[in-house]
């Protein structure tokens, strides 16, 4: 039997509110595609864009950063900050070439188990959309074999 | 055709941490197959490069001695990448090393003298060798009084705590242990190397000194060794520097044109002297 | 033996190289940035602009190459050393002053100590056919440096561009390998003459103004002098000029991939970065950019002649032209130097 | 031009020459003559003897900003031109500096000449080259030519509109006209409408020309982490071997951590030896922060650069 592909996509949760979401939506029992996996972070503003980079490169056909709320953030801010760096990370990734669906951002509180669900959902279909990441994924021998074995020069 | 970056696969027999702040652990490795055993000859302060694949390489001091045979000794400070590394290696795993490299120390130098090893801190490891090997029964004979000044900033930080209670009770060799601070249990010397080896004082006469040991120490013993009345060519010392190939291919270890890792790690004075201050 | 090779036969014979070995010539990236390549078609040769960015060194010490490749079966190790080079390989349009420099890194890698077998196994395997040079830049100054634009050392072959012919002569053994070659034809004594032109013109251009010549006895005299203080200030620390040069061989071994699997590499390294030197400790023995320039420069022209006896310095110009806050390895000689010749080159802005 | 260019060089001079006669500086960091056509380079004049040395023309390339960190326990005199103050404005949000440290020798820029695009005009190596006018006199062994300054302007100053540099110390040359030559950014504009797949071939093809020298980072005076993370080896980001994916992701980064601190002033361009065109990647995200939070880099003393701070009402329709 033919396997199907399944995109593999990276989420990073912030503690206080998306996380929480994401378990509320476990002991809810409410269904969400198996497709991510899960960081858990402090903010959302943690995030260092070369963590997204780094897993795009690494073959992660999407990532999702998910924070509190405007106006909820457990440090007041993180989230503002993070928001801005989003933006300007995406538009700069789509410029260059890499589609920006493959990065996105949501807003989840600890109380919205079914809207974690419905973003995870969300995500997965989009990035089906897309078919497995290409561009800028690093392969798994780059050291690129050239004629009769010899290795390619820079 | 040998190729000299290729590790040879030794495997972890022992290991043990040495002091109290667990910084310091000793990985005593043995090889794996016959013929590299055999064809593994080496002196006393020569290193080894020592590989985890996938972490990298870094250069250890030897600290076993020849004479102790089939396996070799080193005691690695936690500090980068491949030392956490070599930290969490457990007993019976295989690491890759490359070796003997550099230079060691001038033994047929020291035939029919006396010799005073000066050592401080973690930089003990290729002296412990070097007493080791003269003061084996076979070496003994070789050269006239040994006379060893050992400092560690605390009793918990000294190394091969159990060899030197043994070497202690030796009529053979003078030793004498010092610590910067002493703690309730300590009954030794309380004092820096530099104070300690003035009032040791021992005679510069028809004598080697080996000095090995932080910059700072280095830099308040060796006036002192001037003030006994040692010259230059015959106080020797072991340098570092960042290493990578380890025989002189890589570049980074130069001091002036000699490099660390090919014409080092030991050095005399008087070499050092005609150097440029690059170490 | 002297040959020559007709223009229309150039085209063929790259071809016929190709055919039989791994072919690398010049070939330009985009409008004048040029690198050597391994060549598929003659087409892509270009030999149409002066040296290369990135020097002939490229070939037998890449900037990047993987020295074994490992995985762990168990708790075993398996190593696959990766220096064979399977096909014999053909360096086509290097000029003198990069052919010099393969000899400099072949001492160094090979001449003394262990042997360097990722190195040695290249060299052996590559047949050079150098280029004569008959249009040298104004920043060219490989006559100082102990070189010329037509040093045949280091070439197997050695051709000179005559306009409608390349004249070919065959000088090693693995040079005389290809005194068959049917697109190869007798040279005549008119062809010589001209080639005698082309050398003389370039030599003249080239000149000696540099004062290479006795600089290692010089700067003996100047390991703390004043001069590093001032010398190093417009530098940045950027690598280009070490990367660039040609005779620059110093490398940095690293590990990648994984713990499973992975390969241990070697990077070119660079004396100009402050990590060349950092010890885990913390402390650096070249701590700033005085330090590291005067590392530059010394083992350039100091502790590589006490090595190897003579300068590490070919004169090809690369690190002029292309550093970006134009800093002149050509004054720094001059600098060392009590008789300061006039004022060179045609900056007037 | 070159009867202005001599004048500001006049003022340069006089200048430097004062203060360095009070001691209000330990050094002017200014341009100098060297030994190839179409270059200056960078200068360090510590007595007023030395003033004369300093000069000023169309190829005064450099962004000597870049100085301040190695030079950062003196007293500094610059030079700067637009571009270059803003830099240096940027700088003092991140606090690099005293503002005391420094004093601004301010030149109204005339925008700045590609010595590649001039070398490329020519067959033939350029032996001598000058100013006249309007048109710049380039001299080989067998060739003389005069080209039009205005078709051989780097293409980060013929987009520029803050030639003249503000909050100076002093400024040695009447303000100049701040407009465009061209419409803001074509080359950008025109690759932005360009397909994905097109686009990344682009990014593709010049990172692949990366020789990872750093020059482009070692260049900017913005860029200057105690660790970038291409040499960080804990965490190790990426590996150092000709993998494109890694050089990408360098160019990526190193890019992106200008966002909202670039001035655009284009010296990690001139600066690659390779020729990788750099600044449409710091352009873009210029327009980004301009159109996004209405900022530009360098222009204001007192707001805060666009990613360490945040409005309430920042754009947030991409988020889900």
């Amino acid at each position: 039997m033919e396997k199907t592909w399944e995109p593999k996509i990276l989420a990073f949760l912030c503690n206080w509110c998306s996380y929480a979401g994401a378990d509320l939506a476990g002991t809810s029992r409410i269904q969400y595609p198996p497709n991510i996996r899960v960081i858990r972070v402090p903010c959302s503003g943690r995030i260092n864009p070369l963590f997204i980079l780094k897993a795009l490169q690494s073959g992660i056909d999407g990532v999702l950063v998910s924070g509190c709320h405007p106006g909820d953030c457990h440090y007041i801010s993180g989230n503002y900050i993070g928001r801005r760096k989003s933006a300007t990370l995406k538009r700069f990734l789509e410029y260059l070439g890499i589609e920006g669906e493959r990065v996105q951002f949501s807003w989840v509180s600890a109380a919205e188990g079914g809207k974690f669900s419905q973003v995870v959902g969300e995500v997965v279909q989009d990035i089906k959309k897309l078919g497995s990441a290409k561009r800028f994924v690093k392969k798994e021998n780059s050291r690129s074999l050239g004629v009769e074995g010899q290795e390619k020069t820079f | 055709m040998k190729n000299p970056y290729l590790p040879i696969p030794m495997v972890v027999k022992k290991a043990s941490v040495e002091t109290t702040d667990r910084m310091l652990r000793t990985l005593e490795l043995s090889f794996l197959n016959e013929e590299d055993a055999k064809a593994f000859r080496f002196i006393p302060g020569q290193f080894c490069e020592l590989s985890i694949l996938g972490k990298g390489e870094a250069p250890f001091g030897i600290a076993s001695s020849p004479t102790e045979n089939g396996s070799l000794k080193f005691t690695i400070n936690k500090a980068g990448v491949v030392t956490t590394a070599l930290h969490h290696l457990e007993e019976g795993a295989e690491i890759g090393i490359r070796g003997p490299l550099g230079n060691g120390y001038p033994i047929d130098l020291f035939k029919g003298k006396n010799i005073l090893v000066i050592g401080g801190g973690f930089a003990f490891t290729t002296l412990r060798s070097l007493i080791v090997y003269l003061s084996h029964p076979e070496n003994r004979s070789r050269v006239k009084d040994i006379t060893v000044i050992y400092g560690a900033r605390m009793p918990g930080l000294l190394l091969y705590k159990e060899e030197l209670t043994q070497w202690e009770k030796r009529s053979d060799l003078k030793l004498v242990v010092t610590v910067d601070w002493g703690d309730k249990d300590w009954k030794g010397k309380v004092g820096l190397v530099p104070n300690v080896l003035e009032e040791v004082a021992p005679s510069s006469e028809n004598t080697y000194a080996v000095i090995c040991g932080p910059p700072i120490m280095i830099k308040f013993t060796f006036p002192k060794l001037m003030t006994l009345r040692f010259p230059n060519e015959r106080i020797y010392t072991s340098l570092e520097k960042r290493m990578k190939c380890g025989i002189g291919k890589c570049g980074r270890c130069n001091i002036g044109h000699l490099y660390v890792c090919k014409d080092g790690p030991v050095f005399s004075y008087a070499q050092l002297e005609k150097l440029p201050k690059d170490y | 033996m002297k040959l020559k090779l007709d223009k229309k036969d150039f085209k063929p014979f790259l071809q016929s190289l190709i055919e039989e070995y791994d072919l690398f010539a010049p070939v330009q990236l985009v409008e004048g940035v040029s690198v050597f390549k391994k060549i598929d078609h003659p087409d892509e040769v270009d030999l149409s602009t002066p040296n290369p960015q990135k020097p002939a060194k490229e070939l037998f010490f890449p900037q990047s190459e993987t020295m074994f490749r490992y995985e762990k079966a168990g708790k075993k190790n398996q190593m696959t050393s990766m220096e064979e080079v399977k096909r014999e390989r053909i360096l086509f349009g290097a000029r003198p002053c990069d052919i010099e420099a393969i000899s400099m890194l072949e001492k160094v890698f090979v001449g003394e100590g262990d042997t360097d077998v990722y190195f040695l196994e290249k060299r052996k395997k590559t047949t050079i056919m150098g280029l004569g040079c008959n249009h040298p830049l104004s920043t060219c100054f490989c006559s100082s440096a102990g070189g010329d634009p037509f040093l045949r050392a280091g070439s197997d072959l050695f051709f000179v561009d005559l306009g409608e012919a390349y004249f070919v002569e065959l000088l090693t053994e693995k040079g005389m390998a290809f005194h068959k070659n049917k697109f190869f034809k007798e040279a005549d004594p008119k062809d010589l003459t001209l080639v005698k032109e082309f050398e003389e013109k370039a030599f003249e251009k080239v000149g000696y103004a540099i004062p290479v010549e006795g600089i290692e006895k010089r700067l003996d005299l100047m390991g703390e002098s004043s001069f590093w203080d001032r010398i190093h200030e417009k530098c940045i620390g950027c690598r280009i000029c070490t990367y660039l040069c040609p005779t620059c061989h110093c490398f940095d071994i690293v590990d990648e991939g994984e713990h499973q699997r992975g390969q241990r590499v070697r990077n070119w390294d660079s004396c100009l970065s402050p990590l060349y030197s950092l010890e885990t400790s913390g402390h650096n023995p070249r701590p700033t950019c005085r330090e590291r320039t005067r590392q530059r420069l010394m083992h350039k022209f100091n502790y590589f002649p006490k090595n190897f006896g003579q300068v590490a310095c070919v004169g090809c110009g690369r690190c002029i032209l292309y550093c970006p806050v134009h800093f002149d390895i050509r004054q720094a000689i001059i600098w060392t130097s009590p008789k300061r010749p006039k004022r060179f080159g045609g900056g007037t802005i | 031009m070159e009867e202005r260019s001599k004048a500001i060089q006049d003022r340069i001079r006089d200048k430097a020459k004062e203060l360095l006669s009070k001691k209000a500086v330990d050094l002017i960091i200014g341009f100098g003559e060297w030994t190839l056509p179409l270059r200056t380079t960078p200068i360090f004049i510590r007595s007023p003897e030395g003033v004369d040395r300093l000069i000023w023309n169309s190829f005064c390339e450099n962004n000597l900003a870049t100085y301040l960190h190695k030079f950062a326990q003196f007293k500094v005199g610059l030079v700067v031109k637009g571009c270059d103050a803003r830099s240096i404005i940027a700088l003092s949000l991140e606090k690099r500096f005293k503002p005391d440290q420094l004093f601004l020798i301010g030149v109204p820029c005339q925008r700045m000449v590609d010595r590649r695009k001039v070398k490329r005009a020519v067959k033939g190596e350029i032996l001598r080259a000058y100013e006249q006018g309007d048109q710049i006199i380039v001299e080989g062994e067998d060739f003389k030519k005069a080209l039009d300054r205005n078709n051989f302007l780097y293409p980060s100053c013929q987009v520029c509109t803050h030639r003249t540099p503000s909050q100076v110390n002093a400024l040695v040359g009447d303000p100049v006209e701040e407009s465009p030559l061209t419409e803001t950014h074509p080359e950008i504009m025109e690759f932005e409408k360009e397909s994905p797949e097109e686009r990344w071939r682009f990014f593709e093809k010049e990172s692949s020309r990366c020789i990872r020298c750093y020059a482009c980072r070692e260049v900017c005076p913005m860029c200057y982490c105690n660790e970038c993370f291409v040499d960080s080896s804990n965490p190790k980001w990426i590996d150092k071997g000709p993998s494109p994916s890694d050089l990408e992701f360098y160019h990526i980064v190193r890019a992106y951590h200008q966002t909202g601190r670039c001035s655009g002033c284009g010296a990690c361009e001139r600066a690659c030896p390779m020729e990788i065109r750099l600044t449409y990647l710091t352009q873009k995200l210029n327009l980004d922060v301009k159109e996004l939070f209405d900022f530009e880099t360098g222009i204001d003393k007192e707001t805060l650069p666009p990613l360490s701070t945040y409005e309430m009402e920042d754009k947030q329709e991409f988020i889900k």
